[in-house]
């Protein structure tokens, strides 16, 4: 996967942002305060700008600069989560020309890393991390196994996704609820499983 | 829905111009989203710089100026700012004794302001940081993001700012905030839910003889949804959840705040039951303050906060303070 | 509809149990429903008494200070007090120098105060009145009741206030007040209607997509009906009318008030377009004011109002004043 | 009619404001703010009050009384009319131990006058004025010509409120909606009819 990749990646990510804007809307504002779907839209729109106004010379730094554009334009807690995990997938493939699945499931495993050293989050409290880890998880056996790993991740986050349903959030917003929250899915993790199927997406063009 | 704003994009900028032209005493960095005391830092004056999601005015900007905050930062309706705004508010107001950051606990805010305080730290300003976390209504707060920051923040910017006023070094400042935080405690009913101007329509649903008890200041939903009732009885429920944790006796700084949406004439209604508790307690109401301070757009409903002060707090609240939202003694 | 009230015939004592109990500068009168400074009248200096129907708050008690009233006499919601209160407050707040009565131009109003300074006349009080009728929603006046009284009630009584501290006589003082009110002129929007304890229930209705031009404060409904439309312009229909009246020019005092129901944050999005209306005309903003002063309980809206300064106005409204609702230079 | 048949009046009165107070708010509320029938209600329970504390001495004592305490307890621009027109009434009628159909002709004549004094509306103006004013008039030609006074005069009133539906206001509160205050009945106008109509009514108990 090369640089072009990671920038029709990042294309895919923004147009289905965009789509499913008000549908993370309706879910933050069941459980959060209405704002997930205008965030990541006006966080992605700035990562396609930031892209297309200087263009990056490695997949690296293609995850990189999308990670810092996300961090500096899209604020609440989505924000500097989604930022540091791309950024730390950046990171982790620094300035290979190509990323090869294995190198790929290795960032993936960064990304999930960085979220959680930033923001505590365990699997099970109902935050995007319910979505990222069983896709981090599922795209590295895939790899392993010679599978589908975009699909494999894809079809795993969008499972944990919709598992955080019954879920009561321990993290984020949604915690104040307490056991008022389970019943609905959580909007990270449904972002998360919509970037990892943008992922699935980009690589069956 | 209808709103009074241009559009759904350009509400925070608008807002922005207006509170340029409507106040000489600040400055407003329009690019990068800060509200400054048009004066500049104070050279040896510790710099205060607060900020959060926007809609809950007068917070964080209203309370710019002489002895509250050197600097605020807005972010989108209800969303944290984002490191940038705070790194660049952070170095503009440095007077050379360092900059204390005003935090309400929120994931978003604190993720951010903690970025923005390392990367602040990088370019060689002192920052140090007091969090904000005096609402009584999230409960287990072990296994929650904890308490978050409301009303209190209020009384932590009048106070640290009052002191840092006075040339206080930045630890000093810091640890008076801190000390305000820790005397102070909040509660919040709703009436109605309030409508963001993004997602166009209440942000819960609320029956006509429904209220909701301890809802926080971002349009989420509170903890339990009870038949309405008499103020009395809300004030009531609202105190005692505060005095369970608390324990209201002593000198007592009160805010009855407005959500946004509520009247005054109701307000003070809440107030005086507010009182008669307190007084039922023999506790003493010393100071106090009743309107719209920390809101939650056109919410209605009200929240408390009170802080047990000392002799000490009570006079840094005495001192003068000359703000968009707060001003006595100039 | 929800209120946070204990019941719908106690809303006044119950608020203004509220005052006494949060402004100790206030000394509430609960029999005659008369707020009053506490520090009593001061001899030689020209009395101010202010009233009208509640839901208009913090108009007028929370006008009553150092600088501005010498007392309020609230009614019940939208209904104009009764003479008694109005004679109670006027012998009460002599100094010997006569006192001024501040009447908004409602029916009501007018008859209740005309009666009131009869009998205070009687009671052998030099009595003065100033009509407020700044409306210029109000058209073919003279086939009306002419003209309502709104958000220049709180410019005549800042400004009257202020002269009276001087001690000047009463004649001088009504001069300054009467001249306040003609150099000003209002306009309302409403965005919804507001809802009274009594009614309980929208004083008129208004669609998902409409706003209503023209509205008064007393949730009666206003003249035209139009299809809601971006702040920018609901500003500029106001500004129009009021410019067509007064012709904007030179230095102004511009108070951009808030219905009750409206964030601040929509009001300063209003107040940004006021100012590059002025601009474009090339007049000036030289005095402003921000927020809800002269509410109709909850309803969602705004009114302008725009005084044409001269130096001693402008001198006058800059004079220290200490109120609930507005304070500086003190 | 003795000092017990006044009394009766505005037991009437108070009985019927009191049913009819929603009413009366919603006309109100129509073309003005909403409060005229908490005002009556609140006006008229004084006056009971008051006429129960201080049993007045004569019919003219307790009209004064009554007016009194409406411009006491009411406000608004229906008190001090409303008051004063029972003033003038009590006036007109003096220390009489009784008050024949003649005199309460004039009475009445005299609360017209004393409403017109203070609130200067002419008939057509759309206020209570154009029920008071049609009744003044029927009361007086039915004690001329033998009829029944009060009866006639209920009947003007009604008519008179009735009639006021297409005009648009002149005076009060409604008078700002100009054209748009067409359609609706002026409360005023609506009070007033209960009034007359509750005079009709004591007098064939
Ligand atoms: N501590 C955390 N760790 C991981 N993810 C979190 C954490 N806190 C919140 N989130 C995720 O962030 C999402 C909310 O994002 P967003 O609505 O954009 O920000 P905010 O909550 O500040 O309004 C939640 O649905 C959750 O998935
Ligand atoms: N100038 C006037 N002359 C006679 N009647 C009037 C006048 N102004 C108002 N009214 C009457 O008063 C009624 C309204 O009374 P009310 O609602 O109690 O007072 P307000 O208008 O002050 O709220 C109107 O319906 C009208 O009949
Ligand atoms: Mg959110
Ligand atoms: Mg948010
Ligand atoms: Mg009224
Ligand atoms: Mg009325």
């Amino acid at each position: 996967m090369d640089t072009p990749f990671f920038t029709a990646w990042f294309e895919e990510i923004t147009d289905v942002v965009a789509v499913q804007r008000e549908h993370l809307t309706e879910l933050d504002a069941a459980i959060g305060d209405a704002d997930h779907g205008a965030n990541l839209d006006r966080g992605f729109k700035a990562v396609r700008e930031a892209l297309a106004a200087k263009p990056p010379a490695s997949p690296g730094a293609a995850l990189v600069l999308a990670g810092s554009t996300l961090i500096r334009k899209v604020g609440g807690a989505s924000g500097p989560l989604y930022g540091t995990a791309f950024r730390e997938m950046g990171k982790a493939v620094g300035d290979a020309p190509e990323v090869s699945p294995e190198l790929l499931a290795e960032a993936l495993a960064a990304a999930l890393a960085g979220v959680q050293k930033l923001g505590s989050a365990e699997e099970g409290d109902k935050t995007m991390v319910d979505a990222l880890a069983p896709a981090v998880r599922a795209f590295s056996q895939a790899v392993r196994d010679g599978g589908d790993a975009p699909e494999a991740a894809a079809r795993a986050a969008l499972e944990g996704a919709a598992a955080t349903i019954p879920l009561t959030a321990r993290k984020g917003r949604a915690s104040y609820l307490g056991p008022r929250s389970a019943g609905h899915e959580d909007p990270g993790a449904a972002s998360t499983a919509l970037i990892l199927e943008a992922l699935r997406a980009t690589g069956t063009r | 829905m209808k709103k009074l704003i241009n559009g759904t994009d350009t509400v925070i900028t608008d807002a922005l111009a207006g509170m340029a032209a409507a106040h000489p005493s600040l400055r407003v960095d329009q690019e990068n989203r800060v509200i400054y005391r048009a004066s500049g830092p104070r050279p040896g004056k510790v710099g205060l710089v607060s900020g959060g999601g926007s809609g809950h005015e007068p917070l964080h900007g209203g309370f710019v100026g002489y002895g509250m905050l050197d600097a605020a930062c807005p972010g989108e309706i209800f969303t944290s700012p984002v490191p940038d705004q705070v790194v660049e508010a952070t170095s503009a107001v440095d007077g050379g004794a360092g900059v204390l950051h005003i935090v309400k606990n929120y994931t978003g805010d604190v993720l951010n302001f903690t970025m923005a305080a390392e990367l602040s730290g990088d370019e060689g300003v002192e920052v140090a940081s007091v969090l904000v976390n005096d609402d009584v209504a999230v409960q287990d707060s072990l296994y929650t993001a904890g308490r978050r920051g409301t009303g209190a923040t209020l009384f932590v910017e009048k106070i640290a700012g009052a002191l840092a006023e006075t040339g206080a070094p930045l630890a000093e400042v810091a640890a008076v905030g801190a000390d305000v935080n820790a005397r102070s405690r909040s509660f919040g009913v709703a009436l109605s839910p309030c409508v963001t101007p993004a997602a166009g329509k209440p942000t819960f649903e609320l029956g006509e003889t429904e209220v909701e008890l301890g809802i926080g200041i971002h349009g989420e939903p509170g903890r339990t949804r009870v038949p309405a009732a008499p103020a009395r009885n809300l004030v009531r429920a609202a105190l005692s959840a505060i005095h369970d944790d608390l324990g209201l006796s002593g000198e007592n700084l009160v805010l009855v705040n407005g959500m946004g949406g509520t009247p005054l004439i109701e307000l003070y209604i809440a107030f005086a039951e507010v009182d008669s508790y307190l007084r039922e307690r023999g506790a003493q109401i010393t100071r106090s303050l009743v309107g719209n301070y920390v809101t939650s757009l056109d919410m209605q409903g009200f929240s408390i906060t009170v802080c047990r002060l000392t002799d000490e707090l009570t006079r840094l609240w005495d001192a003068p303070v000359e703000t968009p939202g707060l001003r006595w003694g100039r």
